[in-house]
């Protein structure tokens, strides 16, 4: 379960001996290195492992029965093939949007019920940071293969781009206000350029990831709402489809790369 | 709903906690009261005096090694790990000299554990880091400054 | 329903990555985009944000031509941009209180109650200003000596101001932000950033 | 009932090197909330490994210690298929103790 990885950090201190030489760059990779071990985003995959077998809601039943696009209970792999085209809900739908799903029509929760408390805040554990924690690592070392071949797939990533490029607010932000240009970054954080294949393979399947900066995992939600209200627009729709449609846009570039979710990230 | 489950997750814990209960108890009582005193002040001398020194010594025998960073890209999570060369070394502290209080951390050694310790500290602001150890009764020290960035979107 | 699927079949025989210039079906799938805007934010309870999400006829152009508009609409655009900047008496305030707002990053954001503290400029965020600072970003230029290497006379700070205010009154579809014109900073914060770009005492300019 | 920890054990050399990931918020008591109410302390203080009935190693924290904090030690005498116990406390009393196998190298 704990994973070794390279610490191109510790080889880096070796060759140095005084690291004064170094630059920023490094010193901040060396430091993003440090943390990839004994990531805490597996305490909630534990967390989530254990919610998904519970018999929980009205019905007292648990997710086990879950169709996750693999068939009723396949975790395996089942993330490496999201956002998809669902014939039940005649939807394309995320992780997350497929989890409200299930808890509304396996285990009965209202959809409000099932809604609620998305993202976790101190003292406020989040069912679902722990659910999606758990079932990204199901795919963990596969390779990223969102289909794209139902009509409904082709239009969200149609209407994905269209939303990519969409400014709006006082800042005149778009997701490409940021993300259309391959070497550049905010502050030190690297951007991006999420409509080029690599570099969409590096970094979409890096999610959900432990953020050092929330104490807690985030999920691809998340990051989305976190941009909206960046990009000073009002709090986005939880499964909303526009999330999905960016999801899907993203996930069409990223197709290929390797599953690493959840991660740990600044 | 999280109710439930945290319900759940307590049996869990209760049988975690069941398995090992035989040994826990002698665990607490060898576990020493929290030494709140060290835990208020805000200097190093202040620190060392209330874990039972008088003043403590530069050491080069006192190390940090890998992971600890020269920057941090996020102050809430700053690897530290040190390791001492010092005969009979007893405990191991960590302190963060811009931190609202200095101490972080404090680790005992006892006779047949390595003089080594790895964890995670939060820091507000670039600062320099102490690293404390007592051994056979004295106290050393060794310094080093590791900077945090501002990250982000937000500024 | 039935023009939809007939722009995606159409969508999808020109290839769905490739670009197509006039692809028949654009316009049902704007209008389709803009439902699904409309309704991710319908439930924000943030009616006044919510207001401010109407695009003006920069950003529909900006996101029409996807940030590269042809040569005479990008020129119309500056010029319509350029003739509604409005200049202060006073063009250079305080590098100090300059170099605050270019590290502040607070405002207008749906969490961002607080009234009383104005709003900042987030410069850090795209650009290297004062060397001192080594978290800044790169999505602009640089601008360190910014004034040291073009001087600081009255149509420096002109320009300079200018292209605060309003960037696309230079640039049409830049990517950053039209700080007067819509309001994030007042005209006293944008002479401010001006100093610490100009003035010969700034450390931008060390 | 706090969440578990991950606790990983296993011999390097001679001795254990152990890795713990501990289930806590290590909240400051600076913090405000979105109320602007402060968010009371709320943070581990101590930490006790047990082996064989023995106390290997032994932490004293406080709240600048990161969120979920992580752990890593090493000890001389233990083996394969032993036990290990970790427990932990915090400010407000509450505790959590988990036991591990020590794992081959």
């Amino acid at each position: 379960m704990f994973r070794h990885r390279l610490m191109v950090g510790m080889l880096l201190a070796a060759m140095a001996g005084a690291a004064a030489a170094q630059t920023t760059e490094q010193e901040i990779q060396r430091y993003r290195d440090m943390l990839q071990d004994d990531n805490p985003a597996e305490l909630e995959e534990l967390k989530g492992a254990e919610l998904w077998k519970t018999p929980r809601g009205p019905n007292k039943v648990s997710l086990e029965r879950c169709d996750l696009g693999m068939g009723p209970g396949v975790v395996k792999g089942a993330y490496a093939h999201l956002p998809r085209y669902f014939a039940d809900t005649d939807k394309v739908q995320d992780v997350e949007s497929r989890l409200v799903t299930c808890m509304v029509a396996l285990q009965g929760f209202p959809p409000a019920e099932a809604m609620r408390n998305p993202f976790s805040a101190p003292g406020r554990p989040s069912d679902k940071e722990a659910l999606v924690s758990y079932i990204a690592a199901q795919s963990r070392g596969m390779k990223m293969d969102a289909p794209m071949t139902h009509p409904k797939e082709i239009e969200a990533f149609q209407v994905g781009e269209r939303l990519f490029f969409r400014r709006a607010g006082p800042h005149d932000f778009s997701c490409a206000s940021c993300h259309d240009e391959a070497g550049k970054r905010i502050r030190l954080q690297d951007l991006p350029k999420l409509n080029d294949p690599a570099e969409a393979r590096r970094v979409f399947p890096t999610w959900p990831g432990y953020r050092v900066s929330q104490g807690a995992v985030r999920t691809m939600q998340h990051r989305l709402f976190d941009c909206y209200w960046q990009m000073r627009h009002p709090p986005v729709g939880y499964t909303s489809e526009a999330i999905t449609a960016l999801q899907v846009y993203m996930a069409k570039y990223a197709s290929g790369g390797d599953m690493k979710a959840p991660t740990v990230k600044r | 709903m999280d109710q439930k489950r945290r319900d759940v997750l307590k049996a869990g814990g209760v049988l975690a906690l069941g398995a090992a209960a035989g040994l826990l108890g002698s665990g607490q009582a060898l576990a020493q009261e929290w030494n709140k005193a060290a835990f208020d002040t805000k200097s190093l001398n202040d620190a060392v005096k209330a874990m039972g020194g008088a003043g403590a010594v530069e050491s080069k025998d006192i190390q940090f090694v890998n992971p600890t960073p020269e920057i941090a890209e996020n102050g809430a999570v700053v690897p530290i790990t040190v390791s001492s060369n010092i005969p009979r070394t007893q405990s191991i502290a960590i302190l963060v000299e811009k931190n609202p209080n200095i101490l972080s951390a404090s680790f005992a050694i006892p006779a047949g554990t390595e003089p080594f310790v790895s964890t995670r500290v939060k820091m507000g602001e670039t600062s320099k880091v102490f690293a404390v150890v007592k051994a056979d009764g004295k106290f050393f020290y060794a310094a080093k400054e590791i900077k945090v960035t501002l990250g982000g979107c937000g500024g | 329903m039935h023009n939809i699927r007939i722009a995606i079949a159409l969508a999808a025989a020109c290839g769905v990555l490739a670009a197509c210039a006039t692809r028949p079906g654009e316009a049902e799938l704007d209008k389709r985009t803009q439902e699904v805007f409309d309704q991710a934010f319908a439930n924000s309870g943030r009616p006044d944000m919510v207001a401010r999400l109407k695009q003006d006829e920069v950003q529909k152009v900006c996101t029409q031509y996807r940030n590269n508009p042809p040569k005479e609409i990008a020129e119309g655009l500056e010029r319509s941009q350029m003739a509604a900047i409005q200049y202060p008496a006073r063009l250079m305030g305080d590098w100090r209180k300059g170099e605050k707002i270019a590290q502040d990053g607070y405002g207008l954001r749906f969490t961002d109650a607080n009234t009383k503290r104005p709003n900042g400029g987030n410069c850090y965020a795209c650009h290297r200003l004062a060397p001192q600072e080594l978290s800044y970003g790169t999505l602009g230029p640089s601008l360190y000596q910014f004034g040291k290497l073009r001087g600081a006379n009255e149509q420096m700070q002109r320009y300079t101001y200018g292209k605060i205010y309003n960037s696309q009154a230079f640039t049409a579809c830049s990517n950053m932000p039209r700080l007067g014109h819509n309001h994030i900073l007042t005209p006293e914060q944008i002479a401010d950033v001006v100093a610490l770009l100009l003035d010969p005492a700034s450390p931008v300019n060390k | 009932m706090p969440d578990p920890m991950r606790i990983r054990a296993s011999m390097v050399g001679d001795k254990v090197d152990v890795k713990v990931l501990m289930a806590h918020e290590m909240e400051t008591g600076l913090r405000k909330d979105a109320k602007g109410q402060a968010i009371p302390a709320h943070f581990i203080q101590s930490v006790t490994v047990m082996h064989n009935g023995k106390t290997v190693f032994s932490a004293q924290w406080g709240p600048s210690i990161s969120k979920n904090p992580f752990l890593h030690f090493r000890f001389a005498g233990g083996k394969p298929g032993e036990k290990l116990t970790i427990t932990w406390t915090d400010n407000k009393g509450e505790k959590r103790t988990d036991e591990t196998t020590i794992a081959g190298g």
